[in-house]
């Protein structure tokens, strides 16, 4: 730990070889990976050098960083202005493949009928498509209803790309599940005409949820 | 009144979006950029107040309309769709003012609500994509090892074997292609030539009769007895044949005795 | 020039800009094309930062290189190994390269037709290769015949993997008599049943076959 507790320690040599790994990578490592391409080193101990390398590069011009338990390097975010003159090369998205990703990042898994009544429109086949070959959303089976619709989630890749270590980490996923914004509107009916708005109780209900978004 | 069916008083979790637009003409411009009526509406909604929970229904509903009008007068061909929502509006705008005792099931206040959530919904959805793809993105903001030297697994086999599995494969190729020798057992029998041999020495020993048993072999296995008895038999009828013996026999079955003939003897 | 003084300074503006560029960068970059890509920056403060940054990561599992007057970062040469990992999997070796494997050691060294000859059967280009990769055997010369064919022997890695002190410590022809290993596959049983081991003889016959087979 005494690597984690100074980000100017000299690196360990467990931490010279996890670096040097994901520095040659051509793709980010979890930690099983890396464990097991140094050899078999314990995760834990692979973990531990990972804590240590993030806060050794903190303040530097490279981070590492986590998405969606993998890690890689990456530029610091605050130099974007750097180094984008060159390397602008994102995919740009139409505005329904924007909000389908959305709404598949925010309720997934979530089927083609639950993105089109949310959207309130039929959604083109070329919209998933484009989705998918990008590598952000991929097919999670089945739901168990009539008609087995297809439902469809997020990757590590859209993790990745958009810089969230995790599904958690979506801008404001907490306050939409504490306000009832991912439920279903039928649901979110139902509650509403249970209770009489002008009372107090109404305001109960919300402190409830919000804790329980928390 | 719709407006407060859903806690209205609740500080909306978002950031403002777009400053309000007013409601002008320049709406037509946007027609192609609606998705849908959902999507209209919301947009008109915006327009109307900052917070989705505190809209005026009837108010979006005369915008909409007004809107479809508008459309109409100018000749621009509207989607069915936006058609059927004007209609479902219009219908809703009458019942919302119409005596509540009159109302039927589900109530227009409830089919407003459900308007009223649906738009939240999308406008929540909205949002959410603005400040996705407004992150740090990878290849746009941040970016990774321009030319990462890779990491190369070379899959190498180990083989395995043991001394067991060795000395059985080579005792089975052994097996399996030594040259095969047949060789029949010596059988318990004594050959014409042994007992012609045989015989002609015994003969030379004396000029007595013998008995052709006391020719046999003393101590031979009945089975070699039986043969040598026959293979005798057939060399004293040889050697009489051939005028060295001469062969007696009292009775049938009676002992066969054999003398020596002398040289010359026999003519 | 304070971070070129001391490797555990904080980086400045300028190397994290440097860091960051040289990181992304597809290929090794001079002192005159960072400065031009980073706005102008005069050359003499980019090679200050330069030797900044080659000394904070002298000590790291990456390095900071100027290799003919272009920098880039590459992996720690001690740590060259790690991108180049054998992965072991361990496969029992085939009964037919059993066979051909057992027939070098006796009769070492031995041509292929010689192996043929003696398994009875063909044999494949591959069995040979596998036993080559395995290290079990060596290319020992040509026998000086015609067509000079190439013939085979043991390798040092052979006795070592079977426990063998030299090739006189395989079991003679009776030893493997003695065993059963020389019957018939369906004969073996019946024989080993009847079968009373004379001492003596065996000890002799060995002796025997040994001379035959050194």
């Amino acid at each position: 730990m005494t690597g984690a507790e100074s980000g100017r320690a000299e690196p360990g040599t467990l931490e010279r070889a996890v670096e040097a790994t994901l520095f040659a990578a051509d793709e980010p490592m979890t930690v099983e990976a890396l464990s097991s391409h140094l050899g078999g080193i314990e995760p834990g101990e692979v973990r531990g050098a990972l804590t240590a390398l993030q806060l050794q590069y903190a303040a530097r011009g490279i981070h590492l960083v986590e998405r969606g338990k993998r890690w890689h390097f990456e530029t610091a975010p605050d130099l974007a202005h750097l180094l984008r003159r060159e390397k602008e090369q994102v995919r740009r998205l139409s505005r329904a493949a924007t909000e389908v990703l959305a709404i598949i990042a925010y309720h997934e898994p979530v089927s083609r009928a639950e993105i089109e009544s949310i959207r309130g429109v039929q959604t083109s086949a070329g919209t998933l498509d484009v989705l998918m070959e990008a590598g952000w959303i991929k097919l999670a089976g089945r739901r168990e209803v009539p008609g087995r619709p297809v439902i469809y989630a997020t990757t590590p890749e859209f993790l990745d790309h958009f810089g969230l270590e995790s599904r958690r980490d979506l801008p404001g996923i907490d306050e939409l599940r504490a306000a009832g914004l991912l439920d279903p509107v039928d649901e979110a009916l139902e509650t509403a005409m249970r209770f009489d708005p002008d009372e107090p109780e109404n305001q109960e209900e919300d402190t409830h949820e919000d804790e329980e978004g928390a | 009144m719709s407006a407060g069916l859903q806690g209205a008083d609740q500080p909306f979790m978002f950031p403002p979006p777009d400053p309000a637009k007013p409601d002008t003409s320049a709406l037509y411009l946007e027609l192609d950029g609606w998705e849908g009526p959902l999507d209209l509406l919301l947009d008109l909604a915006r327009r109307q107040k900052v917070d989705l929970r505190q809209i005026s229904i009837l108010a979006l509903v005369d915008q909409y309309l007004t809107y479809i009008e508008r459309a109409g007068e100018m000749r621009l061909e509207l989607a069915a769709d936006y058609l059927v929502m004007a209609a479902w509006l219009a219908y809703l705008k009458s019942a919302l003012l119409l005596p509540k005792e009159e109302q039927e099931d589900p109530s227009p206040e409830e089919l407003a609500l459900r308007l009223q959530l649906r738009l939240q919904r999308l406008g929540a959805m909205r949002e959410a994509a603005a400040r996705l793809m407004g992150r740090d993105r990878t290849g746009r903001d941040v970016f990774l090892r321009g030319a990462p030297e890779g990491l190369r697994t070379d899959r190498k086999t180990v083989w395995r074997s043991d001394m067991f599995a060795l000395i059985q494969a080579y005792g089975q190729v052994k097996a399996r292609t030594a040259p095969r020798i047949y060789h029949v057992a010596n059988r318990p029998v004594m050959t014409l030539d042994s007992a012609l041999e045989r015989v002609s020495a015994m003969l030379g020993v004396t000029l007595e009769w013998m008995e052709i048993r006391d020719f046999l072999p003393p101590h031979a296995s009945p089975e070699l007895k039986r043969s040598a008895l026959a293979s005798s038999f057939v060399a004293a009828l040889e050697l009489a044949r051939r005028g060295r013996a001469e062969l007696d026999q009292e009775s049938a079955f009676a002992p066969l005795r054999i003398r020596r003939l002398k040289e010359g003897a026999a003519s």
